[in-house]
């Protein structure tokens, strides 16, 4: 009463006056584009490919073309159509692949369900947060190939993620091979040829007719 | 002639949104959509006499998006990122509300350790809508800037945990039906310890820059009154009905997941009037901070989320469910009809900040520009919620 | 050296008068008044300008530091370019004048505020040879330009052809003639105990210092005290600055009388706010904290003009302060406040210098009972009126559940 | 508080000429409703308000539920006894009907006084087009003045006795009411290069191909 409470006010804007030259616990700004945050490792900001060899990226894609993240993405930002031949995946077998997937970034909202519904690992949430462009309908158009990054990435980003990722491939592989190696015993009277994997064949990247 | 600009091409009517044929002294002054404090694109139509207003009217819709026929046409699962876009600043109550909601429709049940995070989530949601409503409640009285940072200061602390756990600061996308996406880390419970350690000092020292401001005092108590019985009647929930009094807080009254195991207690107001409204916000908080103790003292260890819960494919069978919790701006609802599809044939969502501004008119009516503007922001809304 | 600088008429002392001599000097001596008098001109305009410019800047730098964050500090070397960014961007701004405004007065608006800010300018001694025009009149001069300022806001709002400015033009009126008269008020003991309506002299009256050390100034006296807190409440409001920013009062009105200036002229404005803001803050180190004075005869080798700045810096701080601290009064509380404290409060304190005047003579004990009727003519009234002023409303306690 | 079935049979023996009906939810939840008939609504609610055993003061959320026009195929089983004494024969018949299009507001009750609810009330409408007029709870329960209204604009349900009934979330100029499911949106999209071809298409049909940028010959 009578200017005390004014008074109070006045002592703690001082107080925080003072505290911002030497209490980080105050002073909390980053000089952004100098300092950059440490991004946390759930952060998540729009889906990318995951490719097992930097080296053959469109020949390596997890991606089978299944489409249940197309179906089940909230906004319908993601458009799949399937090869019309099969290309061996990680463990071998002849598999679709997305013949062009592409993700309208301008519509995505980051809500990460494509990762969560995905049974194959093949999509999964980057942290590149810088991604204004110029042009806001076919920059923010993403297609395969600029969705496309190697399984080395998404470990240096999500390291816990991809390591538990990894470890179950890994197993589900083995427990392929494991199924194999027996099928193959019990078939021990006619020794199968093992088949030979197809080459992988690199396909020219096919961009998305843009309209005019 | 040249047609002007105030005529509709198509009808050649007058278009106004604003009478200026009024009569006697009377002014209509439409504040908003666009203008400083009506907390986005809300607008009302304000007949003054002199600076007092003898007629309000809310106009909304302006930032609406049909979000109820976008889940109409969504799954169960998809909508649940689009309900952290209702009210943004309570992303984590917002699932849990929904998330709420289907487990009724379709009987999940949750797992305790979900339980008890989905509690920590929601008190540390309220921490974070109440120290922004107090900052911009603040700011709406004139203050320039100053307890809005500190408060958004604070608010960031706790955005900072949210994007750590759930990968977005705002739109969290975090609980599922039967639980909740990820398992909060040892290293995550610490930081939060540790922050709920810190708010206890932060609160003393906002309080402390403006609870006893005699010019606060002055401008807040006795402005935009609520009388208990009207707050009943038009739905008011949350804060606003308490501080008029009323003791009904649905964490006690229906004493969903485990908030019967918690000591809390609810602070009441007792005028109704826009510093009631600030305040039991403010002890709010306080006994918020007492809920998270109790929390991360009894979190207890298992599944995050129920084995038996589908992700794909979920179609609950047919009936309804209308769930609800206590959020932090009051009660938020969803209100589900499945056909037993793959989506709701109907998904409503039932809105604090919209129902809250039923008794609008009633509290401005009286009084001035200014006060307008305070009770406004003491109602607490989103526009994101507010329009749908 | 040291010698000569620490008289009090030493070289720093004289050198604004020396360098405007040298120039008036070169020319014939019909010219030297003129030519005097625009030197004068020019220099405040400089002056009071850049001052204007950095003010701008401390407040934004001091008010983000108060609210935690760095405030501008991206043009130039820790922002300090930041004003002439801030000038170029206003001026390189669209100008846009409403369709239903009238655009004479519309563009008079900014024009004659700034005029008349500046006016008050002129009596103010801001060292001891330095003050523009020597008047016999100069206090009643200052407050009768300051007046017109009042028009200016007022046709802002009027021209501007919008409901929020014409509120704010109204609020405006209002609050500005209501805090004249405390304004004025507060200023009498001092004209009456100098016995003199020249800031000059007002200054001289307060030179001195009791054991060397005590100043005597106005304000270290119980009704100078009272009075110099109620003139710079009274100066605030005057100043529309916060928590009496009503007129322009952001989260109600927009921008009040400002909602539909652009460009350069938005920045008039707050030029002459800022002006009006140092006019004000001048005034009081003249009335009250001793003028150019030093606080003690030690650091007297200071020149005089050092002395006022520093004094008129340290009470824009407390503007700036202030600002950041406290939320805005409404208007109905705005004019309670006035004619129900200040206006008291400041007759209680012109009987209480007229009585501390009368008894100068008082020695021994006398002066103690003096010092205790006079402070508690200042304690009391404040008191007595701060509690029936804040009636029902104090700080509450709630139930739980 | 009492059952469902209980304080139907209350609001029966209070309102005799009144149509109340038991809608059973069959989801977990069982939240059960009641299905008034329109003209003693208003008589029912003001009832439930203020029963002292009931005292439901809080009308939490009102929504409407669009129920279009839709065909159900009833298949009734009769046991035909064979005549050539053999065992009886399972004749099915389907018989296709026309479940008829309707609108229904639902409204969540809940008792602050004594703490418990909901009671769920439903009112439907005659049909989809014409006779889509309700009463307005609002006289009971304030809370219901804007949801009425944002019923009555995204479904088309005409509140009678509602103080202010005028479109609340689209503008006033609007013509349809978008959260019925037979609405279409109309397709003027901003046009945007979205790789889903519907939409490409419809954009693309609204928006014309851009005029060629060599001037043509007249």
């Amino acid at each position: 009463m009578l200017g005390t409470g004014i008074l109070q006010g006045l002592i703690v804007t001082a107080k925080n006056f003072v505290g911002s030259f030497h209490d980080p616990a105050r002073y909390t700004t980053l000089e952004y584009p100098e300092v950059k945050p440490a991004l946390p490792e759930a952060y998540r900001n729009f889906p990318f490919l995951v490719c097992d060899n930097a080296t053959d990226p469109m020949g390596t894609l997890r991606c089978v073309a299944c489409q249940i993240c197309e179906k089940e993405c909230p906004p319908q930002c993601i458009y799949i159509e399937k090869s019309r031949d099969k290309k061996p995946d990680a463990t071998g077998k002849l598999q679709i692949y997305p013949a062009v997937f592409a993700i309208d970034t301008s519509v995505c909202m980051s809500c990460q369900i494509c990762v969560e519904v995905c049974p194959f690992d093949a999509i999964k949430m980057d942290q590149v947060f810088e991604i204004a462009t110029t042009d806001r309908y076919a920059a923010l158009l993403l297609d395969r190939g600029q969705l496309t990054k190697p399984n080395a990435y998404f470990h240096t980003i999500h390291p816990t993620e991809a390591a538990e990722v990894d470890a179950r491939l890994t197993a589900d592989r083995q427990a392929a091979e494991e199924k194999a190696r027996a099928a193959a015993l019990a078939k021990a009277k006619t020794p199968a040829a093992s088949p030979a994997p197809a080459a992988p064949v690199a396909k020219r990247d096919q961009t998305l007719e843009s309209a005019p | 002639m040249n047609a002007s600009p105030f005529t509709n091409p198509s009808t050649g009517a007058h278009v106004r949104s604003v009478r200026s044929d009024l009569p006697g002294d009377l002014m209509e002054v439409s504040m908003g959509p666009h203008h400083p404090s009506t907390h986005g694109v809300f607008r009302m139509i304000v007949t003054l006499d002199g600076e007092t207003i003898v007629r309000l009217k809310p106009v909304f819709g302006y930032l609406h998006r049909n979000h109820e026929k976008l889940a109409e046409n969504t799954s169960y699962l998809g909508s649940m990122p689009y309900t952290d876009r209702l009210d943004y600043l309570n992303s984590m109550t917002n699932n849990w509300a929904y998330a709420r909601a289907v487990e009724q429709l379709a009987g999940i049940a949750v797992p305790e350790r979900a339980e008890y995070v989905r509690v920590i989530l929601a008190e540390l949601t309220r921490l974070l809508n109440h120290t922004c409503l107090a900052g911009f409640l603040m700011q709406d009285c004139g203050c320039s800037g100053t307890p809005l940072m500190y408060a958004f200061r604070e608010r960031e602390k706790i955005l900072d945990l949210f994007e750590s756990l759930s990968g977005s600061r705002m739109m969290c996308n975090y609980q599922r039906f039967g639980g909740c996406r990820v398992d909060p880390s040892a290293d995550w419970l610490a930081r939060a310890r540790q922050l709920v350690e810190e708010y206890g000092p932060f609160l003393d020292e906002f309080e402390a820059l403006l609870t006893g401001n005699e010019i606060l005092l002055a401008r807040t108590q006795g402005v935009g009154r609520l009388s208990a019985a009207l707050a009943i009647n038009a739905g008011v929930t949350g804060p606003m009905l308490r501080a008029t009094g009323v003791n009904h807080d649905l964490r006690k009254v229906d004493g969903y997941g485990v908030y019967p195991r918690f000591q809390f207690r609810i602070p009441l107001g007792e005028h109704g009037d826009v510093y009631d409204r600030y305040m039991i916000r403010i002890l709010e908080m306080r006994e918020s901070l007492a809920i998270l103790r109790q929390a991360f003292a009894g979190l207890p260890a298992g599944p995050i989320m129920n084995p038996a819960a589908k992700l794909r494919g979920f179609r609950p069978k047919v009936g309804e469910a209308y769930g609800r919790i206590e959020g932090p701006k009051g009660e938020i609802g969803f209100h589900l009809v499945s056909d037993g599809g793959p989506n709701p044939w109907r998904y409503h969502v039932r809105a604090p900040s919209f129902i809250n501004l039923t008794i609008l008119e009633d509290l401005c009516l009286g009084h001035t520009v200014a006060d307008a503007v305070i009770i406004l922001g003491s109602i607490d809304i989103v526009l994101g919620e507010v329009d749908r | 050296m040291i010698a000569a600088a620490l008289t009090p008429d030493s070289f720093l002392e004289r050198l604004p008068v020396l360098a405007r001599d040298t120039v008036t000097g070169l020319l014939p001596e019909s010219w030297c008044w003129l030519a005097g008098s625009l030197l004068e001109i020019i220099a405040i305009l400089a002056g009071f300008g850049l001052l204007f410019a950095y003010l701008t800047l401390a407040e934004r730098k001091i008010l983000g530091r108060i609210q935690n964050r760095p405030g501008p500090n991206r043009t130039g070397w820790f922002g300090l370019l930041q004003p002439f960014a801030d000038g170029v961007k206003a001026l390189t701004k669209e100008d846009v004048v409403p369709a239903g405004a009238d655009r004479v007065l519309h563009f008079l608006a900014p024009v004659v505020l700034v005029a008349v800010s500046l006016l008050g300018f002129a009596v103010l001694p801001f060292g001891r040879h330095l003050v523009a025009v020597e008047l016999d009149t100069a206090v009643l001069y200052f407050f009768a330009a300051g007046t017109a300022t009042e028009l200016a806001v007022f046709m802002a709002g009027w021209a501007s052809h919008n409901k929020y400015s014409l509120l704010a033009a109204m609020r405006a009126l209002a609050q500005l003639i209501s805090y004249e008269l405390p304004l004025l008020l507060s200023v009498v003991p001092v004209v009456l105990v100098a016995g003199t309506l020249s800031t000059t002299k007002i200054v001289a009256a307060q030179g001195g210092w009791s054991l060397g050390f005590v100043p005597h100034w106005h304000v270290f006296t119980p009704w100078g005290a009272a009075g110099f807190g109620l003139f710079m409440v009274a100066a605030l409001a005057e100043s529309n600055r916060s928590p009496f920013d009503l007129p322009e009062a952001e989260s109600e009105l927009i921008a009040g009388h400002l909602t539909e200036y652009s460009g350069f002229k938005y920045a008039l404005f707050f030029m002459a706010e800022y002006f009006g803001m140092c006019a004000l803050s001048g005034m009081a180190v003249t009335l009250f904290l001793g003028g150019w004075g030093a606080p003690s005869a030690l650091l007297e080798w200071i020149p005089s003009y050092a002395w006022f700045t520093a004094k008129l810096l340290v009470l824009l701080l407390g503007f700036i302060w202030i600002r950041a601290t406290l939320p805005r009064l409404r208007l109905d509380q705005l004019m309670k406040f006035a004619w129900k404290f200040l206006v008291p409060l400041t007759l209680l304190n012109l009987a209480n210098a007229a009585g501390w005047s009368l008894t100068a003579g008082w020695t021994g004990p006398l002066q103690l009972v003096r010092w205790a009727v006079a402070l508690s003519l200042v304690a009391v009234p404040f008191v007595v009126l701060g509690r029936t002023l804040s009636a029902g409303s104090a700080p509450r306690t709630y139930r739980f559940a | 508080m009492e059952t469902l079935t209980q304080l139907r049979d209350r609001i029966a023996a209070l309102f005799p000429a009144a149509d109340v009906v038991l809608a059973t939810n069959p989801s977990p939840s069982a939240q059960h409703a009641l299905r008034l008939d329109a003209t003693h609504a208003r008589a029912i609610a003001t009832f439930l308000r203020d029963d002292p055993a009931l005292q439901l003061d809080q009308c939490t959320n009102v929504t409407g539920i669009d129920w279009p026009e839709k065909e159900v195929v009833d298949v009734t089983r009769t046991t035909v006894p064979d005549p050539a004494g053999g065992a009886p024969r399972v004749v099915e018949e389907k018989t296709r009907r026309i479940e008829p299009g309707r609108l229904e507001v639902v409204y969540h009750l809940y008792s602050i006084a004594l703490s418990h609810g909901p009671v769920v009330l439903r009112l439907v409408t005659g049909n989809r087009t014409d006779a889509v007029t309700l009463p307005s709870l609002t006289p009971v329960w304030r809370s219901a003045e804007f949801q009425e209204r944002e019923v009555y604009d995204l479904f088309g349900i005409v509140f009678e006795g509602h103080p202010d009934l005028r479109r609340i979330l689209m503008w006033d100029g609007f013509k349809d009411h978008p959260m019925r499911r037979d609405y279409r949106e109309p397709d003027d999209y901003e046009w945007e290069p979205t790789p889903h071809g519907d939409v490409l298409a419809k954009a693309k049909q609204h928006y014309p191909a851009p005029a060629p940028s060599a001037p043509s010959t007249p």
